[in-house]
């Protein structure tokens, strides 16, 4: 039988298994440890955070949607000095790998989660969820305008001096991903995420509103993985040597496959965890099957084999 | 207490050995084994539904009605399902012996007073379904229970003979008249508070009837704890779609996920005219 | 019992029923024709044709995907030419309202296309499918560059000197779908088509390479609805005088009516009539009567309530 | 011709009246009622899988192996269906009394020669399902027909008793040995060619097999009706994705829609070389 090497590295980050859970899916993880213990997957990524405690939006949250779901949380959470103070100690207690989400509404609020961050220990990695609007710029979302998307990369990669991976995370609602990816690479970021949600909407045939209290939400699950993979196999094919962290409808070890043969060198596990409270070790497990049946000695053979595979094709 | 977020949960593949018709709902009963053992009024389960090919992604959630630790076919719960939209209509259409991967017990549990005082249970539709085991233990603690139940129509109306033993008296209200008296379930309760001298209110049904009973408590002393029916996308406390507008004792306002320091709430605390709006 | 209205317009041109074909999902109608009387539906709305045959791309041209599927077929067609001699006059004998959608690889291309059809009588209005490849501005596809959308609905509107209605049918793959929106309704479109399909890819596991010929394809189907209820939603509230053919996984008549709700005047049924030959008659008749249901006496009241049912809610 | 593109194809919900395992397959009657006598030897039939809640919103299609016009049912057919994926899965489980929703007949049928020459008919896998109900209609027509069947493995061989009754002889291929002769069922054909002065090759099957006796009949006069097997989105040609390349007499290539100019094809203008690249 094939030793299979699962690992995985992020930037300088080494992770034992390449399969996390996604930033808002897994809250900061102890919800998710009744069902499984946190150290046992590659890492947890938690909810994105932000400076100040924050409410988020109006109820309803959530639409389900065929094969998907809307959601319109508006960035709920306690603050980052709550967070280092009571969810960290509990992930290293555990013994759980860790990928702190930050999200800002301006430039400068990244960076300062990015600094208080610096000083913490035991962070692998720091996930840039730049799909919030800019209060400064009309509301525009950071990840769907190039410069303001550098422009979070460079202040958060000033503010960590280099010593912890940034990881940044992409929406798909841009005309080319290939162009913000290219960006944040060039301000410094040393890994991808994506995709986070899609836009969407449900219109509530009962009060002929949209259903959501916050009108448009983010779709997920497996309606968009195809848009996900596509997104990934693009960002690959123009920035093989990025790693990608490739989220996006990925519930069974199969869809974690298809993402890494896609160019993703990790995937992060979001609304499957709705479904299945236990999708992370299945998946997890799937993967490490397939992978052996399909020959390969190491994930790290199998990223992006989708891209090298092609010229090889018999008819 | 947070390192007890979904203590006891458990994903299971469970069995349903029962299937019946009550009026407009269907009554399941599944096993669950050594874990009816862990449930208590007020938790509830989330279901999958629709199989391995289909596209509804997410669990539903319903309220354990009662767990039988004894029965012939080991521990088993009891639902009431209204075959509602497509995935209660897809679990009402399973038959006995069907296999559902449900996660068990889930979210906080009713409070019971350390002391025998006289409570009032209100239910609302299938949301009188919780009530009657809660009926039981309350009745067993001592406490003289009342109950009022309230549907739109008698078919709605969920009140199984049995379940009446454990309740002093049992009104039941229709909106259209065609079962017991006409009105609403809501319409008797200040009264009652004053007759029967209730301390605590215990209620369940749509959050239009959980609201009308906190604005009847508010300013009293009477406690109401209502359990609270927010759409889920998790039922584990993972996603934060499942919030509601609560306020502590110093009254801040924060949002609070029902399903795991819910569903059951304290009635004086929630928002009720903030569910829906930004806070 | 109300009598309902249920006729609609776009631009000047007038539809006995709202419910039309989607371009490419019904060919060009003659092999619906067995499944239900083409004349008893709002319009047919023909497959993209250009100005020569065209082979299109290599099978496998499908994959089917969660609540969705991925095409990839290239826009194979028989020509201008031939598209006018056979497949008009067999429309038009049939008695079924025709909108002819055109597609180029340049500019000039689309010019070409709406003058030859601005002599062919018995055409309701053109739909301008800008989601192509510009072939001479590196592949980048029309729909996705705000000047080349609008200079081929300027040349288009030339062309047919204002005589047919123009369609102009969006892609959801942009940034900002509002823009170009905008854009090409002030170079002289009529109305808006949205939304074309989501640019996906599914890897094969087998091979483990891209599953179809073309690679990436289009997403289609239920999958999609909340991108393009969104899409409408937000393309009808900044233009709200600009009439909106809305599509994208519409398969009952309470889909229909959400994206009526949402502001479009008019529905396309594409990957539907896959599963089910009979869909446009069914959404047909469940969308009357939902309307009926919901008290409006007309579809016209209907469109973009959502929008003005906003400041009445209650709570 | 093109007014008769889907002629005689209509949507019914149809039931299931019988689900049998056939080795690794199942075996689906259908009941049809009256449209069986429309049905002829290569019409496939699209079913929808998955039922009201379904993620495969595509139709999955399925050669018709036989049609019954006075069975006890009224009009039904029979499928031979591979349990491969999530909606053949599905369709396989279902019990009979199941109602399906069907669009039957689709796609063009064998031509059948119009005077009596010696036929040979070549089934790989489940593509020998339609061959024994064409057998019996060459055989009517007094054709000699004999039959070569291969497949991986015996579990995969479909080769029912009374269809045996139609045909001169019948020989089993299989890779692995495991049922008739060692070998693939290609291996004999240009030697049968020869020795049985066929006329016409019916085959059906998969793509390779096709491509392989179009490359035997290649430069001979045998003709070669195959029945080809591309993913269909909609099988009634509204979606163009069911092509292939095929040459016309005078060598002009065109993608053609195998769901309406098939599935059965000439195999000597395919172009099984370019099937899957640009033409
Ligand atoms: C804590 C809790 C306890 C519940 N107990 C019961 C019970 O005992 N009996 C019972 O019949 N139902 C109960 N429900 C409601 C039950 O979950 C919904 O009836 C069911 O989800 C409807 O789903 P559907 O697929 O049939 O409808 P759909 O309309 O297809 O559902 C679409 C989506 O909306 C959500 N949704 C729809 N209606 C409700 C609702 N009333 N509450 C919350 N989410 C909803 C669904 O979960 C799903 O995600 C309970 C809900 C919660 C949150
Ligand atoms: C004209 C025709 C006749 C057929 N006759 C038979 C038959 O008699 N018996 C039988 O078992 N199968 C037959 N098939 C194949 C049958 O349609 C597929 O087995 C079935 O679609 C597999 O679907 P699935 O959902 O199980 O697999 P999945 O892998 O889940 O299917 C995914 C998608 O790929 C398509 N697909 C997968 N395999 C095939 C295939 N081999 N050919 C075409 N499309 C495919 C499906 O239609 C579906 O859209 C026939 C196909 C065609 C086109
Ligand atoms: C309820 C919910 C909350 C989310 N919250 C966040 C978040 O706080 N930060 C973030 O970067 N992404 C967030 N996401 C996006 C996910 O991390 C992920 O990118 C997306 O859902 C696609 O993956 P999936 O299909 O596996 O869920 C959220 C998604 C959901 C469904
Ligand atoms: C197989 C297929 C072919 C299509 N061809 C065209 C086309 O030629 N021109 C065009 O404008 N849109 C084309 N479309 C897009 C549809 O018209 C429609 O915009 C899209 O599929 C979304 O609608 P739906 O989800 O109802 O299919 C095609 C879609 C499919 C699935
Ligand atoms: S349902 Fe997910 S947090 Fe409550
Ligand atoms: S399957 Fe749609 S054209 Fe053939």
């Amino acid at each position: 039988m094939t030793v299979l090497d699962f690992s995985t590295t992020l930037g300088n980050a080494w992770f034992a298994s390449p399969v996390f859970t996604a930033s808002g899916c897994a809250s900061s993880g102890r919800e998710l440890a009744q069902f499984f213990p946190l150290h046992e997957i590659g890492a947890v990524v938690t909810k994105s955070i932000m400076n100040k405690a924050r409410a988020g939006r109006a109820a309803p949250r959530m639409a389900e949607t065929a094969s998907g779901m809307l959601n319109s949380i508006g960035l709920q959470g306690p603050g980052i000095d709550s967070f280092i103070a009571n969810d960290i100690p509990y992930l290293l207690e555990q013994k759980a790998r860790i990928i702190v989400s930050i999200a800002g509404e301006s430039i400068e609020e990244y960076a300062v989660l990015a600094r208080k961050l610096r000083s913490v220990a035991g962070i692998s990695a720091l996930e840039v969820n730049i799909s919030c609007p800019n209060v400064e710029n009309r509301g525009l979302v950071f990840a769907c305008d190039l410069d303001a998307s550098r422009r979070v990369i460079d202040g958060v990669r000033r503010a960590t001096g280099g010593e912890i991976p940034i990881i940044a995370k992409l929406s798909p609602d841009v005309t080319d991903v290939t162009a913000i990816a290219q960006g944040v690479v060039d301000a410094g970021a040393d890994a991808l995420a994506l995709i986070n949600t899609v836009l969407g909407m449900v219109i509530n045939l009962d009060t002929m509103r949209p259903h959501l209290g916050g009108k448009t939400g983010g779709l997920s699950g497996p309606a968009i993985k195809p848009i996900a993979i596509r997104a990934v196999f693009q960002v690959h094919e123009k920035l093989p040597h990025v790693p990608i962290l490739g989220m996006g409808g990925i519930s069974n070890g199969g869809d974690a496959l298809e993402m890494i043969l896609a160019g993703a060198s990790g995937v992060s596990i979001g609304t499957a965890s709705f479904g299945n409270p236990t999708a992370l070790m299945s998946i997890q497990s799937e993967l490490k099957e397939l992978l052996v049946a399909k020959g390969f000695s190491s994930l790290r053979e199998a990223v992006g084999f989708a891209h090298r595979n092609q010229e090889s094709e018999s008819q | 207490m947070m390192a007890e977020i979904n203590r006891n949960a458990t994903q299971i593949n469970a069995t349903i050995v029962g299937n019946k018709r009550v009026g407009q709902y269907h009554q399941l009963i599944i096993n669950i084994g050594e874990i009816s053992n862990v449930c208590k009024p007020g938790n509830f389960v989330a279901i999958n539904v629709g199989g391995e090919t289909s596209k509804m992604i997410l669990r539903r959630a319903f309220a354990i009605s009662r767990v039988s630790n004894n029965s012939t076919f080991g521990g088993t719960m009891e639902l009431i399902v209204a075959p509602f939209g497509q995935g209660s209509r897809w679990l009402c259409s399973q038959s006995e012996g069907a296999v559902l991967d449900i996660v068990v017990p889930l979210g906080n549990a009713f409070g019971i007073p350390t002391t025998p005082v006289a409570v009032l249970l209100v239910g609302g539709g299938y949301g009188s379904a919780p009530l009657f085991g809660l009926a039981e233990v309350l009745n067993a603690r001592g406490c003289r229970v009342d109950m009022l139940l309230g549907a739109s129509t008698a078919g709605k109306i969920y009140a199984p003979m049995e379940g009446k033993r454990s309740v002093n008296s049992l009104r039941i209200f229709t909106e259209d008249g065609s079962m017991g008296q006409l009105g609403r379930v809501t319409d008797p309760i200040a009264t009652l508070i004053e007759d029967l001298n209730i301390a605590v209110i215990y209620s369940c049904g749509p959050m239009a009837m959980l609201a009308a009973i906190s604005e009847i408590t508010q300013g009293t002393d009477v406690v109401h704890q209502c359990a609270v029916e927010e759409s889920m996308a998790c039922g584990i406390g993972i996603c934060m779609t499942c919030v509601l507008p609560v306020a502590d004792e110093l009254g801040a306002v924060s949002m609070l996920r029902s399903c795991i320091e819910g569903p059951v709430m304290d009635g004086a605390n929630v928002l009720w005219k903030r569910v829906g709006k930004v806070i």
